[in-house]
């Protein structure tokens, strides 16, 4: 089942093509790699899929729980329709705890409304609790449950990613979509990471989209690689198919 | 129950407790006028610094027209009871309803205004109602609205005073309050985690003025007169500077705040030329050693999770 | 028409005042970005400075704006200095209640000082009306003097700020204070001469004022310094022309508000201008649009 | 959560313990020695001008009632406080002023607004407060029409001038056709504006154009140039010295050289700089006094004033300097330093005599007192006419 279509996806800036004639589909349960050299419109894509830019033409259309297109897209309101995000230079909310900022992500799970919180209603409790032991599951199939009172902003780089990713899934998301998860890992925690994601996939039933530079995580771990490159698609197939791809050489090595 | 929790019964004792004492002592003449007076002032500082918190510290909106919303609270249970001789409660619920509708619509700039930018717009609208209040005949215009009742007692001091702090204490601590925080930390990525950040930056000046609102009402019931310039700029900016001073983002430190800055504002009258002049020195030296406030973003804690006396400081 | 001649010329007299000031203003936030409350205070100390040289020392009307200007950017690096420098890596809204802070010192140092009453200037420029166009409306000798200083010191400002290697310091310090700092650039000295230039001509608008107007107090800073501050946001903060045009915009504004017979609300107009200038273009008039980069 | 609450509690009442201990100092020596008075003043602020003034006339009228003697054979010791322009400060400091220091009496605020804000205390505790210059009608009386029993004021009410100045324009100037330029932002303009509007009408005049300004403005053209357009034969400028003398000069730059009437708030050797003597011709404002009288005590007075300061007295030194000693009279009279006797000596008030004129206080707690009209010749105030109660 196919839950991602974009049709001739456009998006310029002031003349300047960030990403032209996109079109692809996405099948459902999928491990998606985005590459391409810097600059090729791979973030400017991820950020037309969350709604943070809205095309200058083409659209995006998403069919998860329902069927929603680019039109409609808020960035606030993607995790209602079931896509998630991390960050390429990692948007933790430094002064708030490892649990809090997790449940941030949980927010649009939350049930109990505005007056049950001015006055503490005992619905409160209720859900906090809830809430409380959901994240608390989380953090510790992310190796987090010890941090969870330490500042996001006093944990080192490569847990700032766990966590941002821990985030993301907390709000329950169809598709999870990640930005650069490995840059700035040791080889050791990208071993880690890469198992987690084939992890999270399987326990979460979740198509992911990712964005990466390292190519033995991709190769390792997507089903399907994508090649951006000038803002165009430049190819796409399984990792050996891109491997041998003369095209995909080509523009990785420079010119000729 | 989690309610029933001993730390909430050893508080829900200790609030009753302070109020019957308090009236003890003032009905014994121990807390004479001067004092009651001053308990006034803090108090309303309290709701008002508190009520900031909500919007700068902690949704981490920078607002300088907090004055404005007291200012609309004050008139408008001025004239429902001295104009139109409505009771206090009358005076005080639309003081507050009032008052956050203004909240609404202050709210709609900070839709595409951040930063300072923001700040100046609130200061604008802040100005542009005391302008509204000083050619308005019916309040009185510069003249002001005197001979309102006084109304505001004890009693309603305080329970405004715990009712401010307890609502928005655990507002803060709700799934609501955190979204606030998120959306200082990183607007971006709140919206990206699914928080409305309109719906939430909007709320956060409803409620916080809705509180001014209240305190306001408390000032006009109690110092029976009230005037447009009273609310100005300069009121605004000593309310952020309790806010400031105790601490961005922590309610007890807008409390501690409050208090401290009313024990130097009445040890400075015995100065009376160079008053200002010290109370500049003064905020120029928090300023530089103690720019995140007396608090932190850290809260006071006076009870442990079992109920026990503890006394420390503790994130929250 | 005479009366609406009239009332634009007293619009761009006012306006060439908050020009001045908002060019200062737009200087030092596009630099540090802090909203300089002391600048207000600044002018008000510049009027003193006038004050005391036209009075006690006889000066003339050129040595005493000259010296002023340098006093007071004297005082504007010694705040500066003391003031800001230890604040630079604090909160925002640390640094703009410090900036609250030494406008209330100024404002009532001063006042301890020279007591709260208000002084005249002397009349150093002779008293000349000169009719317009041979109309009712009439132009004072010093709204030329006044609009003839503002000029010149913004073309002068525009110079230093494009040919000279400080004013390509300050520019590149404004755009990116980091950058500019790996290529050698002396942040320190840079935000020195930013806040001495940006002080002098707000000691230039007080001694304007005050032989223009003829009446100087230690309170006189508050209200222009936020006007002027409206129209360096109006016009754009960071940017010179903008600020010229928000203080000549502001001013024209003001006196046809007063004109149609809205004096009473002329403040809360310009206000207004200003959220609606904010809401429909955040970055001013004439900013340049910033996104945050996701 | 609670706990906030808990601690916030402790905290205010520590606080306010140590607030109301901290200047009890003066509590329980005060009653033999000296008899203290309490000055609550604008000493900041945007109305600290008048502050100053009025508390430097006091200080300055005690000091010499000291100097002979002081009253009753004992000193009085001045405590002056500021309350920074700001009514609920003028409050506090009233209610510190009685209960914390133990005056016999207050003296201030310099403005009505702030005067309404101090003078509950003062009824409470039952403390006289007396202001030389808070001009409202309803700072002795309240709205229900009654009298407030320890308010006092020796100043006209706004009403009065008002009232004065549209018969004048009206009758003895014969026009008919008068603009209004007032300072929205102070209450004293608004209040003479309010009674010169009802007065002139009421006789038969019309106001042909209202214009507004407020407090530290110094750019009226754009106002007055409307106003020339309305052709007024009469200008009326309820304000004070600070910016009248800006809006006579820039009127009669602009060309109008109607007749400008006023209030007592002319009355400062500053108009004279500010606007220079060629503009201040046909000017008119009542007063209490002339302050060219050459009477005994006035010339006294200016010379001794000009000694300590250095310069002109001011209409409100003049106040002060009278409200002094109308408090020292009070006191004498009383026989006792004694807020109620002192009260009642003050409401008994009659043919006070003072270098702004001679008064009784009336029983509202008004002064009636003569109101004097002055002409402004090339800036020099000459004596026109005296109207009698």
């Amino acid at each position: 089942m196919e839950m991602l279509v974009v049709n001739n996806l456009y998006k310029s800036f002031g003349g300047v093509k960030a990403v032209s004639n996109i079109n692809m589909k996405i099948e459902e349960g999928q491990i998606v790699g985005l590459i391409g050299p810097n600059g090729a419109g791979k973030t400017t894509f991820f950020n037309l899929l969350t709604g943070i830019y809205s095309p200058s033409s083409g659209d995006i259309v998403y069919k998860l729980n329902q069927e929603i297109s680019s039109i409609n897209f808020r960035p606030s309101r993607m995790v209602k329709y079931g896509v998630a995000r991390t960050f390429q230079n990692i948007r933790l909310f430094k002064e708030m705890t490892v649990l809090e900022n997790v449940l941030i992500g949980y927010h649009n799970n939350f049930k109990y409304n505005l007056f049950t919180s001015l006055f503490r209603l005992p619905g409160y409790y209720k859900h906090e609790d809830e809430a409380y032991d959901e994240v608390v599951e989380l953090l510790k199939t992310f190796n987090l449950y010890d941090k969870k009172d330490v500042l996001a902003k006093n944990l080192p780089y490569g847990e700032q990613r766990k966590v941002e990713i821990a985030r993301a899934l907390a709000s329950k998301p169809k598709l999870l979509l990640l930005d650069e998860p490995a840059a700035g890992m040791n080889p050791q925690e990208t071993r880690e990471l890469t198992e987690l994601i084939q992890w999270i996939r399987e326990e979460f039933d979740l198509t992911v989209i990712l964005i990466e530079h390292d190519m033995s995580l991709v190769m390792d771990l997507c089903d399907d690689i994508i090649v951006f490159n000038y803002g165009t698609l430049l190819a796409r197939g399984t990792p050996e198919e891109i491997q041998n791809n003369p095209e995909v050489i080509k523009a990785y090595l420079g010119g000729e | 129950m989690k309610i029933l929790t001993k730390k909430n019964i050893y508080t829900l004792v200790l609030v009753l407790l302070i109020y019957f004492l308090v009236l003890l002592l003032s009905n014994v003449g121990i807390i004479d006028s001067y004092i009651q007076l001053n308990m006034v002032i803090v108090g309303i500082n309290i709701i008002l610094a508190v009520s900031l918190n909500l919007i700068t510290g902690f949704t981490g909106q920078f607002s300088l027209g907090h004055a404005a919303f007291m200012a609309i609270g004050a008139y408008a249970s001025g004239i429902m009871t001295a104009k139109l001789g409505q009771p206090f409660i009358v005076g005080v619920a639309v003081a507050a309803l009032s008052a956050s509708l203004a909240g609404l619509l202050i709210g709609i700039p900070t839709l595409r205004l951040r930063g300072d930018y923001l700040a100046i717009a609130t200061l604008g609208f802040g100005e542009i109602i005391k302008i509204i209040g000083l050619n308005n005949d019916y309040v009185g215009g510069a003249i002001g609205l005197n001979d309102i009742p006084r109304y505001t007692n004890w009693t309603w001091l305080y329970f405004s005073v715990i009712a401010t702090i307890f609502i928005i204490s655990n507002f803060v601590k709700s799934y609501h309050g955190r979204a606030c925080i998120s959306i200082r930390e990183d607007e971006i990525a709140a919206e990206a985690m699914g928080v409305n950040t309109t719906y939430y930056k909007i709320l956060a000046f409803v409620i916080g003025a809705f509180f001014a609102g209240i305190a306001g009402a408390l000032y006009a019931n109690y110092f029976y007169f009230i005037k447009p310039d009273t609310f100005g700029f300069m009121k605004s900016i000593d309310i952020l500077v309790i806010v400031v001073f105790g601490g961005m983002g922590s309610i007890t430190g807008s409390i501690v705040g409050a208090v401290i800055l009313s024990v130097i504002s009445s040890f400075l009258q015995g100065f009376p030329e160079l008053r200002m002049v010290i109370y500049a020195v003064i905020l120029f030296l928090i300023m530089v050693y103690r720019p995140q406030g007396v608090m932190g973003d850290k809260e006071f804690k006076l009870f442990n999770k079992e109920g026990g006396l503890s006394g420390n400081v503790s994130s929250k | 028409m005479e009366h609406f001649i009239q009332q634009i010329v007293n619009g761009i007299s006012l306006g060439s005042i908050y020009a001045l000031m908002a060019l200062g203003y737009t200087m030092v936030y596009g630099i540090i970005k802090l909203i300089n409350f002391a600048h207000g205070e600044i002018y008000m100390v510049g009027a003193y400075i006038g004050y005391a040289l036209t009075t006690f020392f006889n000066f003339g009307f050129f040595p005493a704006l000259i010296l002023s200007m340098i006093l007071t950017s004297l005082l504007g690096v010694v705040i500066e200095k003391v003031a800001y420098k230890p604040m630079r890596n604090s909160t925002r809204i640390a640094a703009l209640i410090t900036a609250i802070a030494v406008s209330m010192f100024l404002q009532y140092g001063m006042m301890y000082f020279v007591t709260p009453q208000t002084r005249s200037y002397p009349n150093i420029l002779p008293d000349i009306q000169v009719s317009l166009f041979g109309t009712n409306a009439v132009v004072d000798i010093r709204n030329i003097y006044i609009l003839t200083v503002t000029i010149v010191l913004m073309l002068l400002l525009q110079y230093v700020i494009h040919k000279t290697k400080t004013g390509k310091a300050m520019r590149a310090v404004a755009l990116d204070g980091d950058a500019s700092q790996l290529m050698g650039i002396d942040m320190n000295k840079t935000i020195s001469y930013t806040f001495a230039i940006g002080s002098a001509l707000a000691g230039a608008a007080g001694v304007l004022v005050g032989i223009y107007y003829n009446t100087i107090n230690p309170l006189m800073g508050a209200v222009p310094g936020l006007k002027a501050f409206i129209a360096a946001v109006i016009g754009g903060i960071g940017v010179i022309p903008g600020a010229v045009f928000g203080g000549f915009f502001l001013g024209v504004t003001e006196t046809v508000v007063s004109a149609l017979g809205g004096s009473l609300y002329k403040d809360a107009v310009a206000f207004a201008i200003l959220i609606l200038v904010l809401l429909i273009k955040p970055n001013g008039i004439f900013g340049s649009n910033q996104r945050e980069k996701v | 959560m609670k706990k906030v609450v808990s601690v916030f509690l402790v905290l205010i009442m520590v606080a306010s313990l140590v607030v109301g201990c901290s200047s009890d100092s003066g509590q329980g020596s005060g009653d033999a020695d000296t008899i203290k008075v309490g000055l609550n003043y604008e000493l900041s602020g945007n109305v600290a001008s008048y502050g100053t003034d009025l508390s430097d006339g006091i200080e300055m009228a005690i000091e010499e009632i000291n100097k002979n003697g002081g009253v009753l054979g004992k000193q009085i010791e001045v405590i002056k406080m500021d309350n920074t322009s700001d009514s609920a400060e003028a409050a506090n400091i009233s209610e510190r002023l009685i209960t914390r220091e133990n005056v016999v009496t207050i003296l201030g605020p310099a403005t009505s607004g702030n005067t309404k804000g101090a003078l509950p205390p003062a009824e409470q505790h039952g403390v006289p407060l007396v202001s030389a210059s808070a001009t409202a009608d309803d700072v002795t009386v309240d709205s229900n029409g009654k009298v407030r029993d320890y308010v006092f004021k020796t100043c006209f009410s706004d009403s009065y001038q008002g009232v004065t100045m549209a018969n004048f324009a009206y009758n003895d100037l014969g026009l008919k056709n008068a603009a209004i330029l007032v300072e929205n932002t102070s209450d004293y303009s608004i209040g003479i504006q309010n009674s010169f509007i009802e007065e002139f009408t009421k006789l038969g005049g019309k106001i042909v154009a209202e214009e507004a300004y407020q407090s530290k403005e110094t750019d009226f053209r754009a106002v007055l140039t409307n106003i020339r357009a309305a052709n007024p034969e009469v200008l009326l400028v309820p304000g004070y010295y600070e910016e009248v003398g800006l809006i006579i000069k820039q009127a009669r730059e602009l060309g109008i050289d109607v007749p400008i009437l006023g209030g007592d708030g002319y009355d400062s050797p500053e108009i004279l700089d500010l606007a220079g003597a060629d503009a201040l011709n046909d000017v008119y404002y009542s007063n209490h006094y002339s302050p060219m009288d050459t009477s005994e005590e006035v010339v006294a007075f200016r010379n001794a004033f000009k000694e300590k300061f250095g310069r002109e007295p001011g209409a409100f030194h003049a106040m002060g300097y009278d409200l002094g000693y109308f408090f020292a009279d009070a006191v004498e009279r009383a026989g006792e330093a004694s807020p109620e006797k002192i009260r009642d000596a003050m409401a008994e008030t009659v043919d006070f005599k003072g270098i702004t004129g001679t008064l009784s206080i009336d029983e509202n707690h008004n002064p009636v007192k003569a109101v004097t009209i002055l002409e402004l010749v090339n800036g020099e105030p000459k004596f026109l006419k005296k109207l009698e109660p």
